[in-house]
């Protein structure tokens, strides 16, 4: 199984630096940057998902909090992605010398990358507080006191409420400066927002992945109800919803406003080729197919089932990031340019993130929901 | 068969009314309904009822609604046939919003006929027999028995715990 | 609460049903008083012109707008807590989901009424509506006016017969419990509901499809409510965050009439065995959660407008900070963002006064969020020569006060006329085995 | 020149006389046909036009009223009139609110001791005869007149019936009477009257206050004329330097205002003089003149001119050289008021400056004169009433003149009036300052009921005749005379028949054939060649005498100007409620008339706008809101003249004040011309601010907790600045078409293309809704920024022709102002003495915002591109103003009232909006519809410009341009490719239809 993944990485490399030395090394470094927010989006909403549970005291998603927290491990590398990102500037920020219509002050390289950094070190560091103090909780579950597991928790509460925050403030940064200033006269308040919903919803997706593989693995054994991949479905479907209704909002908004400066941007990837095929496709996968197969209950509660339609919805944002960006990063394309290499780089970020989680489920069991630890 | 009789018979807690009417089904006797304060799972599983239908009537109702909403935006601005803002006549953007609020209204309807449909509320006549403590905090189980089996019938119930009371 | 039994429930939700004092006649009366003072004031406007009103070229939307989409705003906690919260299983909502979706049914029909008494020709309101006629006049479906009609009126039955629905079984309560006319009255309204088992059945059903076709309604409602202003091009309304910003915005405002409401409530019929200090600590929480997305709206909208260095969007901006109406924006930064944060201590979620007071607080400064936004928007926006100012004249506010009044009135009458808690849930709530609606 | 369009030659063959139609009546409430057999010339719901003269001032513009069933309902300018060319001012549109206005005196009255009797016409014309029989027994002069300038037709019966009445000819009365121009005229070109100017012909103006655009002699034609000079063509334009004080609108169309002290004129002209003879001008002067000249000049060094008068060193050298370059300078002197002590010095040092820079004089018409030079001057005025004072006795006859209001109060001479002894017989039709002094008053008929021949200007024969039958029942005032001077013995049965006989005496008409012609065409308007002036030279000493003595300019202390205002001009404009509710085009303020300061002088007293401030001069004492403007020098205090009566009827009483009052009763010693300005006393706050001011049935009741948050004043403009946006854009001369190539279009403000309203103004890129074609038209309108002078005329012609409310000023300072169309003045932020003037006006654009958000279709888009607003679909949601980035939109928040019978004058083909119903321009779609019905019958299309919205019809300087975009040959669609072509806020991309030419400004 590692080793799947580690071929993966490694082919992934390959694929990158090979683009790289070649004469189109935009192409690898646009790739980079639509995996790198994909794969960390996936790690920041995983996580998400046991913080709101937590916060909320919702009971019903117990053992589904463990694997969420195991896409912590994937921070590390996804901050590390984002430092090397800072030499593929040239190729990734078109607005690199053009007209930035008073905005100079703000897009500015150094800048730029200092605050982002910044952003995710708090952001990655409140998500290790809580799966630290998290771990702590389920280690001395049993001996310790009430009073120090209450103490505890309250902490937890309280980095939880944290990271729901910095979640929402650092996304919003990241998704103005890196999705949204490919184009830098056009503006959508509500971008930022769709942005991280987003990422919940991916996040989401990528759970139920984990969660079905640990149900396949374990059978019986993993404490892992029906009725959870059911409520669990049922989150997936609502953010399935709520990120079209935030699609929904901006288009709509924009296209009743009739100002050039913002419609410029939805008629370019919605309403002219190549990019309005792309665009169907998107909807279609990530819209379409999840709300018309999951408005029936019994698919959600079948773990392979689910499996293949959540790698089919984030394929679907996979490209949907893609459309974001690349419009403004390849304005003369006649045909949608992503060739086998874009495929090679996310099966390399793909291994990544699977190694991740492998090994933090590996180190801390306790993250699996299986029968012999009771759920409280 | 001849007359029939009615006996009721109130528990004070659903466990024990749903053994007797467990246990009902293994007796001669007609079990005619049960009437609870709550909704009791204990109690419907007892019963082993079928999943209810109201929501083919709510899925209905919306589909019909969401196709008579865009129907009738598209009709009506076909009808006018005059721009506005330079929109086209017929713009499917804006109209999605009135797709949107008829399929909910009329699944709404959907649903609450299904339910006076499946329930066929409102209906007075089981009031006749009937105990108002079933509101409150008593389960009440009724069945019925042939002419002179009553007192077995009460006995049955006093039995599993329930104070029983022919009408 | 779990220490009660079904008969303590009945008895103390009955309680409140009994003949009423003088004084409760007596506050009635007043209310009344004060919905027949608007409604002369509304009268006066016909008759001699919505010019009675401060409105103006610009700014031609004054109070009855921010009123109508005030009212709509407290309309919308009530199908939050009797839906959202349900399909979340968030057991505390059960004791104040009726009181809530009361207070949504009533605030609907009032903010219904505000776009009646905005019009300038409202005897002329039916074409509005697409009825058929033989010059095929109909109404024109691009129109952000229309979408409100369609979803207010979708929102008002709706919530009106998920109100109902769920108030069934108690209905059948009373009838039992009740003699004479009532009984005959309660007998007729609760359509002969006996509890049996079929009924059940299907009525869990029902009331899952119900929650769940209210939930996504809640949401689409002030969304298009947001369109009013958001799909028009007027600086500081065109913002596509709008949707979901005056969606929290309504649940905020909407949590905050809540606490208003129960907070009284609980007091007076002694509701503090249902009611408890954690449903109320919940509540608090979920405003702050309310109150942080508002302010994160209002915290994207100042920065956007300066990235995006369009001179007209920085204007208007600064304008509402630092212009004419600097004193409500601020008013409106500081209760609905500011002051929710101090539910972040638990001695403030605990203590009835505060609770009570932040409530009230956060109330105002969401009607004025309304103001700043619908005034401060047009009277400020791309033709400096025609910028102007508004202030709302005695009429306007015979008419504000008159809303108010109407909603208490409704809310008082019903409060002693129908089960204030439902007691049926409660029932379930202590019965772990019940699960209403599964 | 006088261009014949389609659309004016329909009118012409339209015009008819109401010799052919004796019976119309005014009543068409009663039966819509005015009597049994109706004239042959009037169809009902046909228009009729009548040709006629405009007699609301002395300039004398040619009119045609618009009569439909019997009353006139809108006057045009008759385009074969040379003095206007079918163009009109707001006063002569608002002449028709004189014949409707709802305070019109309908019956003569007598004076009692118990108030006044009301008295049957026979009656009072009886009682009349009688006074002035005994008048005339007991001796000579006892009958007395003072009239209005009149035609001579009309006057010369005057002097017959007063020459009868064994008394002197009548004393011609008009507050601005040119005194010191006839009297400089006179002592320069040896002419004692007004010659006309070939203003079109200069490249350089210097004009030292005269403000030709507004009152002074013949606005509408100098209007015109100074667009042609100052146009831009091929690159070029004429210049235009403006010398005074404070800042008219004429001097704000001025391409320089060079500031000076009061009464600091003189000093300019005579330093320019001295540069002229510097540059070796003035050799064709006689000797002694040109020495007398130099000494007097030679003082004025720039240094000193700089010094004496505070005018900028630099801007004066510069404006120096510019005028030595011109070729075909002309220099006027004072204007038509504000005239200083200096008055008569300037006029004639502006005269002499002429002579120097272009000895030929050939830019004045001395044989074409303006016919306001009959009138006398103040100084004679003065000793009339004088000289009645020392014998009140006889009769007093007042032909529509108003001295208690526009003689100074002070000691009024006008006091006279109320001698016992002295009976006065007003003509007016107006209970006002003066007639209420009258013992008897006679109303007759108003020049649109009557008969006259009124020529403005001396080449011309322009005639006045009833456009529709008298309201009131009142007399011809020449029958009247006729009646009285002759009884049976006329020379004629009536005075049309008298005025026939004097103009085919005169040889001006051959026969019955040449009278119709006349009537049908309103006039004789073939040209005289125009003489040479017949310099009968100003003489050395004489020189010496005029320009020795100049009174030093006022730079301490605290001067108060008082300016005829382009609104009511003298006054008499006061009680037409459209020119009280079109708002002033430099303050924006409507209905009052406030007293304008600069921001430094405000600061000084601590005062701020809106505030009351009393202001004394030794003559008398006055109160008056603050206005704060950076267009008058600090110390200068400036009001327009025209309001402030105690009495003329509910729209003018009580509404501003009455400058008159602090003005010194004495005149200029040798031209005996008025001063219209003085120092003041004292100038300080009442502590008051301005309150919501009285006006007439204020509608509905309305009160405001705490505060007032409109400025009192009641003024329509919000910022005055353009906060650097795209909205009133100019371009320097010399940039001349350089912008377009620079130019790539993009998305921003800025950089957003020209996009037409037609299906190629649609770009895949930018658009997301697909074009729209329309009907073989596509309705469109270009302004010219350049040609706007913001008179105002175009707002006043959208009130009559579209039944636009009047809201009062109440209503104002709410912001519920109705104009459809209204002149913006928007000033340059860096250099706030610049003005700007934008007419704003829907804009029908092809992707209006307004139009989708309203839920019941009432605004659309109509198939030939116009914004369609339907008034009975309307529920008011006011939806459609919210969303229109204009504000043009204009919402009726109560029922607006037409006193009767000012209901009369409402357009029949436009509907009158009731109360909560949104309304707007519609570009005149009943003309656009009526120009439907001509086309169709002559089976073609509408021509090009052949439809002409009110607006465009009457602008004097043809800055509006209206057409069908889709003819790739019109007019408009041409405008639209010139490059100074722009929309307001384009890119919103609401592809508006009224296309904006950039004004171009000039340094000198």
């Amino acid at each position: 199984m590692i080793r799947v993944f580690s071929a993966f990485v490694l082919v992934g490399l390959g694929a990158f630096l090979f683009q790289i030395a070649g004469q189109h090394p935009e192409k690898a470094w646009q790739a980079y940057l639509v995996n790198f927010i994909l794969w960390s989006a996936i790690a920041q909403g995983g996580l998400l998902f046991s913080v709101v549970l937590h916060v909320t005291k919702a009971r019903w998603g117990r053992p589904l909090q463990g694997l969420a927290e195991s896409f912590a491990a994937f921070f590390p590398i996804s901050f590390i992605l984002y430092l090397l990102l800072f030499f593929g500037r040239a190729y990734i920020f078109p607005w690199l010398g053009g007209d930035l219509h008073g905005k100079e002050g703000w897009l500015t390289i150094p800048f730029l990358f200092s605050r982002d950094a910044v952003g995710l070190l708090i952001l990655y560091g409140l998500g290790f507080g809580y799966l630290y103090h998290g771990l702590k909780l389920k280690r001395i579950r049993g001996d310790a006191s009430e009073k120090s597991r209450e103490a505890l928790r309250a902490r937890l509460s309280v980095i939880a409420v944290l990271y729901i925050m910095a979640y929402a403030l650092v996304l919003s940064v990241l998704a103005f400066d890196l999705v949204m200033s490919a184009d830098p006269q056009w503006i959508s308040t509500l971008f930022a927002p769709y942005a991280f919903v987003k990422a919940f919803y991916m996040g989401l997706g990528g759970l139920t992945i984990v969660a079905a593989l640990v149900r396949i693995r374990h059978r019986e054994a993993a404490s892992l109800t029906s009725s959870h991949f059911h409520d669990l479905g049922k989150l997936f479907f609502a953010f399935c919803l709520l990120w079209a209704d935030f699609f929904y909002c901006q288009f709509l908004v924009i296209w009743y406003g009739n100002i050039p400066e913002e419609t410029s941007y939805i008629i370019q990837r919605t309403m002219t080729l190549p990019w309005s095929r792309l665009a169907w496709t998107v909807f279609i996968l990530s819209f379409v197919f999840p709300f018309l197969i999951l408005l029936n209950k019994q698919v959600k509660t079948k773990p392979r089932f689910m499996i293949g339609l959540c790698s089919l919805v984030l394929v679907g944002i996979w490209l949907e990031h893609y459309l974001l960006l690349s419009p403004s990063l390849n304005p003369k394309a006649d045909s949608i340019p992503i060739g086998f290499a874009d495929v090679l780089i996310t099966l390399g970020f793909l291994g990544l993130m699977a190694m991740a989680v492998r090994f933090a489920l590996a180190h801390f069991p306790e993250l699996i929901p299986v029968q012999q630890q009771e759920v409280k | 068969m001849a007359v029939e009789k009615c006996v009721i018979s109130l528990f004070d807690d659903e466990t024990r009314a749903a053994s007797a009417i467990e246990a009902l089904r293994g007796s001669p006797w007609k079990l005619e309904r049960v009437h609870s304060p709550i909704p009791s799972d204990k109690i419907l599983n007892a019963l082993k009822l079928k999943k209810s239908r109201v929501g083919y009537f709510t899925l209905a109702g919306g589909i019909i609604g969401f196709f008579s909403g865009v129907g009738l935006a598209i009709y009506t601005g076909i009808q006018w046939n005059l721009i506005v803002s330079g929109k086209p006549v017929v713009a499917w953007i804006p109209f999605l919003i009135v797709g949107f609020e008829f399929t909910i209204l009329f699944a709404v309807f959907g649903n609450v006929l299904g339910l006076l449909f499946q329930t066929n509320l409102p209906e007075f006549q089981s009031l006749r027999i009937y105990d108002q403590r079933c509101s409150g905090e008593h389960f009440g189980v009724l069945a019925s028995c042939a002419e002179g089996e009553e007192n077995k019938l009460m006995a049955f119930f006093q039995e599993k715990g329930g104070e029983a009371r022919l009408i | 609460m779990s220490g009660m039994t079904y008969a303590q429930i009945e008895q103390t939700v009955l309680h409140t049903l009994r003949p009423a004092p003088l004084k409760y006649w007596a506050v009635v009366a007043l209310t009344f008083l004060g919905l027949l003072i608007g409604a002369g004031c509304w009268a006066y406007q016909i008759a001699v012109g919505i010019g009675v009103g401060g409105q103006n070229i610009p700014v031609v939307w004054g109070t009855y707008l921010i009123n109508f989409v005030f009212w709509v705003g407290i309309a919308h906690s009530g199908t939050l807590i009797s839906a959202i919260l349900y399909l979340f299983r968030a057991g505390w909502r059960n004791p104040i989901a009726r009181a809530a979706e009361t207070m949504t049914v009533f605030a609907v029909c009032i903010a219904g009424l505000f776009p009646f008494i905005h019009l300038g020709r409202v005897w002329m309101v039916y074409y509005i509506l697409p009825y058929p006629n033989e010059r095929t006049l109909w109404p024109n479906f691009q129109s952000p006016l229309v979408f409100d009609v369609v979803a207010i009126s979708t929102y008002l039955t709706v919530s009106s017969l998920f109100w109902y629905t769920g108030m069934l079984p108690d209905l059948a309560i009373v009838r039992d419990r009740a003699t004479g006319l009532r009984k005959r009255i309660f007998q007729m309204i609760s359509l002969g509901w006996t509890g049996r088992h079929e009924q059940w059945r299907h009525y869990t059903r029902a009331y899952l499809f119900f929650a769940a076709l209210a939930t996504p309604l809640v949401i689409s409602v002030h969304s298009v409510v947001s369109w009013d202003f958001a799909l028009g091009i007027v600086p500081g309304w065109h913002s596509t965050i709008f949707a979901p910003y005056f969606v929290a915005g309504a649940i905020h405002s909407g949590l905050a009439m809540v606490l208003t409401l129960i907070i009284p409530l609980r007091r007076i019929f002694h509701y503090e065995a249902f009611i408890t200090e954690n449903i109320l600590d919940n509540i608090a929480k979920t405003i702050i959660f309310t109150g942080l997305i508002v302010g994160y709206a209002y915290l994207v909208e100042y920065f956007l407008a300066w990235y995006s260095h369009n001179i007209v969007e920085q204007e208007s901006f600064r304008w509402r900070a630092f212009g004419h109406y600097s004193l409500q924006f601020w008013v409106m930064v500081i209760c609905n963002t500011v002051v929710p944060l101090l539910f972040f201590f638990r001695k403030v979620r605990r203590s009835i006064p505060w609770l009570f007071a932040i409530s009230v607080l956060i109330n105002i400064g969401m009607w004025y969020e309304r103001f700043v936004i619908i005034i401060g928007g047009v009277a400020h926006d791309f033709m400096p020569n025609a910028w102007g100012l508004y202030s709302p004249s005695i009429i306007e506010y015979g008419i504000l006060l008159g809303s108010f009044s109407m909603f208490f009135f409704l809310f008082l009458l019903f409060v002693k006329h129908l089960p204030s808690v439902s007691m049926t849930e409660l029932k379930e709530g202590i019965h772990q085995g019940g699960d209403h609606g599964r | 020149m006088v261009d014949l369009t389609r659309r004016h030659f329909i009118k012409i063959l339209g015009i008819g006389s109401l010799t052919f139609a004796p019976g119309c009546t005014s009543r068409p409430e009663k039966n819509l046909f005015s009597n049994v057999q109706a004239p042959e010339d009037m169809v009902t719901g046909k228009a009729t036009w009548y040709a006629s003269t405009c007699r609301e001032c002395p300039a004398g513009c040619g009119i045609l009223a618009k009569n439909k069933e019997g009353r006139v309902i809108k006057i045009e300018g008759n385009p074969l009139h040379p003095v206007n060319q079918g163009r009109l001012c707001m006063r002569g549109q608002a002449g028709v609110q004189g014949v409707y206005n709802p305070d019109r005196i309908r019956r003569p009255l007598l004076k009692k001791k118990d108030g006044w009797q009301a008295l049957s016409f026979q009656e009072a014309e009886a009682f009349l005869k009688e006074k002035i029989d005994a008048a005339t027994q007991k001796g000579e002069n006892r009958v007395h007149m003072l009239t209005e300038v009149v035609g001579r037709s009309l006057s010369a019966l005057f002097d017959d019936a007063l020459h009868k009445w064994r008394s002197q000819p009548p004393l011609v009365f008009e507050p601005f009477a040119y005194e010191s121009l006839k009297t400089a005229n006179q002592r320069v070109f040896g002419l004692d009257g007004l010659p006309s100017y070939r203003m079109e012909e200069a490249d350089f103006l210097l004009s030292f206050g005269a403000d030709f655009l507004e009152t002074w002699l013949s606005p509408v034609e100098y209007g015109r004329k100074f667009k042609q000079m100052h146009a831009v063509n091929d690159g070029r334009k004429g210049f235009f330097v403006h010398v005074s004080p404070y800042q008219s609108l004429t001097c704000a169309n001025a391409d320089l205002w060079l500031s000076c002290y009061p009464d600091a004129e003189v000093v300019i002209g005579l330093g320019l003089i001295r540069e002229a003879f510097q540059h070796g001008r003035g050799k064709s002067l006689s000797s002694e003149l040109r020495d007398a000249l130099q000494d007097i000049s030679s003082p004025f060094t720039k240094d000193k001119v700089a010094e004496l008068s505070g005018v900028d060193l630099d801007l004066y050298g510069k404006l120096i050289t510019r005028l030595q370059q011109a070729r075909k300078p002309l220099i006027f002197g004072t204007g038509t008021g504000a005239i200083g002590s200096n008055s008569l010095q300037v006029d004639t040092v502006a005269n002499l400056l002429n002579t120097l820079l272009d000895p030929e004089l050939g830019l004045l018409e001395f044989q074409n004169r303006h016919l306001v030079e009959t009138a006398s001057r103040r100084s004679e005025v003065l000793t009339f009433f004088k000289g009645l004072a020392k014998e009140p006795e006889g009769v007093l006859l007042l032909n529509n003149v108003n001295p208690a209001f526009a003689l100074p109060s002070s000691g009024s001479p006008v006091d006279v009036l109320k001698q016992e002894s002295l009976f006065t017989v007003s003509f007016s039709n107006f209970m006002d300052d003066t007639s209420r002094l009258a013992d008897l008053i006679l109303p007759v008929r108003l020049p649109l009921e009557t008969w006259d021949e009124y020529s403005g200007t001396s080449h011309i024969v322009s005639m006045v005749q009833p456009t529709m039958a008298g309201l009131t029942g009142a007399p011809h005032l020449g029958d009247l005379f006729l009646r009285l001077a002759y009884g049976e013995k006329s020379p004629a049965k009536n005075f049309q028949e008298y005025l026939s006989i004097k103009l085919f005496s005169s040889g001006v008409i051959k026969d019955q054939k040449d009278w119709v012609n006349m009537l049908r065409e309103g006039g004789l308007f073939e040209k005289h060649a125009s003489g040479k002036p017949s310099p009968q030279w100003i003489s050395g000493d004489e020189v010496r005498r005029t320009l020795g003595s100049v009174s030093p300019p006022r730079n301490a202390e605290l001067t108060f100007f008082a300016a005829p205002s382009l609104r009511f001009f003298d006054g008499r404009g006061a009680n037409r409620p459209w020119l009280c509710e079109v708002p002033d085009p430099l303050s924006k303020v409507a209905w009052q008339s406030p007293v304008s300061i600069n921001p430094q002088t405000l600061r000084q007293r601590g005062l701020k706008q809106g505030d009351v401030v009393e202001l004394r001069s030794q003559w008398g004492t006055m109160e008056a809101p603050v206005y704060e403007t950076e267009g008058v020098r600090p110390g200068v205090l400036l009001m327009s003249l025209g309001q402030g009566h105690e009495l003329f009827g509910r729209y003018a009483e009580g509404m501003g004040t009455n400058p008159f009052k602090l003005l010194s009763p004495e005149v200029e010693p040798v031209a005996g011309s008025p001063i219209f300005t003085v120092n003041l006393t004292s100038f300080r706050s009442t502590g008051r601010s301005l309150g919501s001011a009285h006006t007439e049935g204020s509608q509905g009741f309305r009160t405001q907790f705490g505060i007032h948050y409109r400025l009192r004043l009641a003024h329509t403009d919000g910022s005055k600045v353009q906060h650097g946006r795209k909205i009133a854009l100019t371009t320097e001369l010399q940039d001349l078409g350089k912008e377009e190539k620079e130019q790539k279009p993009g998305l921003g403000m800025w950089d957003f293309p020209l996009v037409l309203p037609l299906p190629e103004g649609y770009d895949k890129k930018r658009d997301v809704y697909p074009p729209h074609d329309h009907q073989i038209y596509r309705w469109a309108m270009v302004v010219d920024l350049d040609r706007c002078i913001g008179c105002n005329a175009c707002a006043a012609a959208c009130y009559a022709e579209n039944n636009v409310g009047i809201v009062g000023p109440d209503r104002i300072r709410e912001g519920r102002e109705m104009a459809w169309l209204s002149i913006e003045r928007y000033l340059d932020e860096k250099n706030l003495k610049k003005v700007t003037f934008l007419p704003m006006l829907c804009q029908h654009c092809d992707n209006a915002p307004c139009e989708s958000v309203c839920p019941v279709f009432a605004p659309h888009h109509s198939k030939e591109g116009l914004n369609n607003q339907i008034f009975n679909r309307c529920i008011g949601t006011r939806f459609c103003s919210q969303n229109c980035p204009y504000k043009v939109r204009r919402f009726n928040w109560f029922d607006w009232k037409w006193p009767k019978p000012l209901h009369l004058q409402l357009n029949p083909d436009v509907t009158v909006r009731s109360k909560g119903v949104m309304e707007k321009c519609s570009f005149c779609v009943q003309r656009i519809k009526e120009a439907h019905g001509l086309a169709k019958d002559e089976k073609r299309e509408i021509r090009d410009g052949e439809v002409q919205p009110a607006c465009v019809q009457t602008c004097p300087t043809k800055a509006l341009v209206f057409g069908n975009l889709m003819d790739k040959n019109s007019q408009v669609r041409k405008l639209t490719e010139d490059w100074r072509a722009y929309q307001v806020m384009g890119h919103l991309n609401t592809k508006p239809a009224v296309i904006y030419l950039k004004k171009v400004v000039q340094e000198i």
